[in-house]
């Protein structure tokens, strides 16, 4: 079996969480990775689109920013940010946001904004950008973290991009119509959430990888009893990703 | 017909700023991150010594960050400081904001679109759900002091109920942005003084629309025969525009679409001279005190490195580009 | 001194009233041999714009509907409605609006609906269209209107577009930041509004009309005391609306 | 690559009709008065006999008339319903609306497009001040019985205190508009499903963006190539498209910019058919009954009047038309 990288795992198995018809909101990185090798593999009429107005672009080479002009061309259409994010809330589509940030809770709630107090911060991350607006209005979205227990926090430094908020019903409650976080593709595993009490579980764990690795990198309890091993990447996942996504190893190094 | 540019709006990037823009002005910065930045003219605001800049816009990087690193910036409202792989977070952005140097407030993306949208509408403010619950919407990055001096709003924001909704249908309400003045770099501009943004727009048009000036800087000069013919393709109106600037590449080592791709090697360099107090002030004599114009700014750049990032003409970008 | 008609005379008093530099919101009909007359005499840097997203057309052809193909021929820009009525709106634009109606009040309050209940109306006209907009947010408006007492009326059947409410400042203490009735051209002559109690005064009347004859036109009483008469059209204004506006006479008749 | 719209998306107006539109939709209505109407959807629905429509459109004529008068429409919410000098007022609407045949609310141009562009930007409400005082905003034509039935908002609209602004800063809030369906007609569509509008969009894109189904007829199909070659000039992306009818003159007898003028010969004798029910009942079997589809009513309109409309490819219209 071939070798696989850490990230070439992430952005696969991101990738599967894809289906076929999905209007995906795509960052850069790893995630441009994910939508990219979904839509050549498994799910053909998904389509990708960026927070600046660019459309199903036909990507023969990767983006390095949203705002590359490689999502400019091709495309379907070449709109702005106030189109581009009314596609997003579209009631009739199931848009699917990919995400990452600096700090998650265990109700999938995100910090991309700052560590420490706001108004004096130890630490500033570039801020929601488009990151807040995804995670209220998509149909749902999917995060991307690295595993570590200062990302895995009781409590966020700042709020910045909504989750489950409390757990249970309290999204629905604070006046968001749909979405929230379907799963956090990390460097040990997937994580999703308890259906009724919205706490982060542990749902798989890559080939290498133990539940316990999971909890000693997590800075909150977390449920490993229903996890097990993720199938690793395919032959054609892999060819697709390095032949076809990332032939410039752009990405993937 | 109505007059063209020559004579009344066609002016030096020295007029214009000079001209439009002052000394605690709240500014709209156009572009997005890596892509047609406004550069030209950010860098005659910081030779021209301009202060106490209120900059308002969604997601920004490198004139972003020049301005503020050169000391221009007071007041910020913004959704994201970044440059992609070059710099996942604005690095003097980053210092200033945890040095306390410039007040920020933070909004999303949507939000700041919304907030441009709704004052080049003529509405006083605009209704989302983003944001719902979280420190956006819970903490204001100004203070009350703040609140409602110059062109800060007198409120960050509003939450309310949905008066057409259910009981739980709480809804954000938004208040419009109308800046003093709007900068934005466009591939062409009429002689009758109309333009045309090709590729993304991001929310220039919105933020052009919204300002009470507007300065264009511009690869080419069109005919006005020649950018009346598609009229469909055409961005704003002449009569929104103070000031045009010709000035091939002037939103390098940002990209604009079909003519020139962002420069990698450029923005390399400013990461790591951005990063020590030192070597940005030496990024600041060399690439703008010391530089009299664009001409000399392309010429520092040198012919090889402008000959890379030369867009290929069907793709808009310069395919195979070395992007590491 | 040439003949004129009392089409052609409304339309060149009305010209006058605009200003270089103006934007200029017309409808069709007279409004456009007003708007155009005016930009081809003494206002070049005047613009006029269409609700439906025309942008400052060439205007070659005089166009018979505010969709008329003829207002995206030549254009600066053509939109939609949204980027037309945002511009009618803008702060930064000195707007004049043209509007036309089938009631008029003492305010210069506009019913273009129906006559009538509403609910069960006798005759039904168009509607607003943009008029209630432009009444709303341009910088000011200019009416035409044919002088009749059924059509200056003491009280509305329906209050489509808002003039200056119930004079005085009821208008600013409404909620409108801007704008308001500036002159109303008839058949007879110019009617403009008192600056303090916002009444309409008879302010010019055409040659050959008499104060008198204004007054025995209108269904509220109106001050004459201020009037005088209005300078005919000279031989420039009404070759150019002659040879220039209407070469094919599709409105002069 | 997505697939194509053959043996998806691409159909007749039968089947589109067929499949997309039922009794009691909310309706949009694509055009403008004298341009772009659907006519070709829309003599298919009175064909189909589809009744109870509950339609929603800004200031609408040729189209929205032959729709009332054949006693589709139990619904209307509307700015304008006029055909300029043709028909000032729209004769069947007239008559329909003085006669109690159909339920009537008023609401001004931009009051409609702004709750079409709310629908699209998934808001539940916008804000203006356009109205404040006015009728439009103190009767409301709906029944408090039919408020909240259906797609019928459970407001008229709220007015409301403008939370930014002073004590007087009153504004009107209006209910967002998520139609069943939109139909519009367009120039292009692209064989991957990207529709292209040239010449004004009107509220089109709105529409379209707000409504759950999209019916699109357009005049030609480009390869998927041509249509992505230059993507800044595309209007809809594919996925919101759900049927494709390709049918030259669709708008006839309404103008499709760079194609054919509106048809003052038959806006003419429409005029004077409506205007008596026996003629009018004539006209409708005579112009839509009677006619199998688009061939047999263009054999109809003929090849000499249809050579009269035929566009000038640079002006967009029929120079020297007469209009009279």
């Amino acid at each position: 079996m071939t070798a696989y990288s850490k990230l070439e795992m992430m952005a696969i198995a991101a990738g599967r969480l894809i289906t076929d018809g999905d209007v995906v909101f795509a960052g850069t990185g790893i995630s441009m990775l994910a939508a990219t090798v979904a839509k050549r593999i498994h799910a053909p009429n998904s389509v990708v689109f960026f927070e600046t107005g660019g459309i199903d672009p036909s990507l023969d080479e990767l983006p390095l920013a949203v705002a590359d002009p490689r999502v400019m061309a091709g495309a379907s259409m070449n709109s702005g940010l106030i189109e581009s994010f009314s596609l997003l809330s579209s009631q009739r589509l199931r848009t699917i946001a990919f995400l990452g940030a600096a700090q998650i809770d265990r109700y999938g709630n995100l910090n991309s904004t700052c560590l420490g107090d706001y108004h004096k911060p130890t630490n500033r991350f570039p801020g929601s950008g488009g990151a807040c607006d995804a995670a209220s209005l998509a149909s749902g979205f999917i995060i991307f973290m690295e595993h570590e227990k200062r990302r895995f926090v009781d409590k966020l430094d700042y709020f910045t991009s909504p989750g489950w908020l409390h757990g249970n019903d309290s999204r629905e409650k604070a006046g968001f119509n749909r979405g929230g976080p379907m799963a956090v593709v990390t460097n040990l595993g997937i994580m999703t959430f308890h259906p009724s009490t919205k706490e982060m579980v542990l749902s798989q764990h890559y080939p290498g990888v133990s539940p316990e690795d999971v909890a000693n990198n997590t800075g909150f309890d977390v449920d490993l009893s229903k996890t097990s091993e993720v199938l690793p990447p395919t032959e054609l996942e892999l060819k697709t990703l390095r032949d076809q996504v990332d032939p410039q190893r752009l990405l993937l190094g | 017909m109505t007059q063209d540019i020559f004579g009344t709006k066609l002016m030096s990037e020295e007029e214009a700023v000079s001209k439009f823009i002052k000394n605690g002005d709240q500014l709209a910065l156009g572009g997005f991150t890596v892509n047609r930045n406004p550069m030209l003219i950010i860098r005659e605001i910081i030779k021209q010594g301009i202060r106490d800049l209120h900059v308002v816009c969604h997601s920004h990087g490198q004139g972003l960050d020049l301005l503020i690193g050169a000391g221009c910036v007071s007041y910020l409202e913004i959704a994201y400081g970044g440059m992609g792989r070059f710099a996942p977070t604005c690095i003097r952005f980053r210092k200033a904001v945890c040095e306390g140097l410039i007040k920020i407030d933070d909004y999303s993306n949507y939000q700041m679109s919304l907030r441009f949208l709704g004052g080049a509408m003529g509405l006083p403010f605009m209704v989302t759900k983003s944001g719902l619950e979280t420190d956006l919407v819970k903490i204001d990055g100004f203070s009350k002091e703040d609140r409602g001096k110059g062109k800060i709003a007198t409120k960050k924001l509003e939450i309310t109920r949905n008066p057409f909704g259910k009981e739980n249908d709480k809804v954000v309400l938004l208040p419009s942005l109308n800046p003093d003045v709007s900068i934005i770099h466009a591939q062409y501009v009429g002689e009758d003084g109309t333009v045309r943004i090709k590729g993304l727009t991001f929310a220039d048009l919105e933020q052009a629309n919204s300002a009470s000036r507007v300065i264009v800087t511009c690869e080419e000069i069109l005919s006005r025969s020649e950018i009346r013919k598609d009229p469909d393709q055409n961005s704003l109106p002449p009569f929104l525009i103070d000031a045009v600037v010709k000035a091939p590449m002037a939103a390098h080592p940002t990209a604009c679409h079909y003519f020139y791709d962002y420069d990698p090697a450029h923005l390399r360099m400013y990461a790591n001279m951005a990063s020590d107090d030192g070597t940005f002030e030496r990024y600041l004599k060399e690439w703008v005190y010391d530089i009299p114009d664009q001409a000399a700014y392309l010429e520092k750049v040198g012919l090889t490195q402008l000959a890379r990032i030369k867009a290929d003409p069907f793709l808009g970008y310069a395919p195979g580009l070395d992007r590491k």
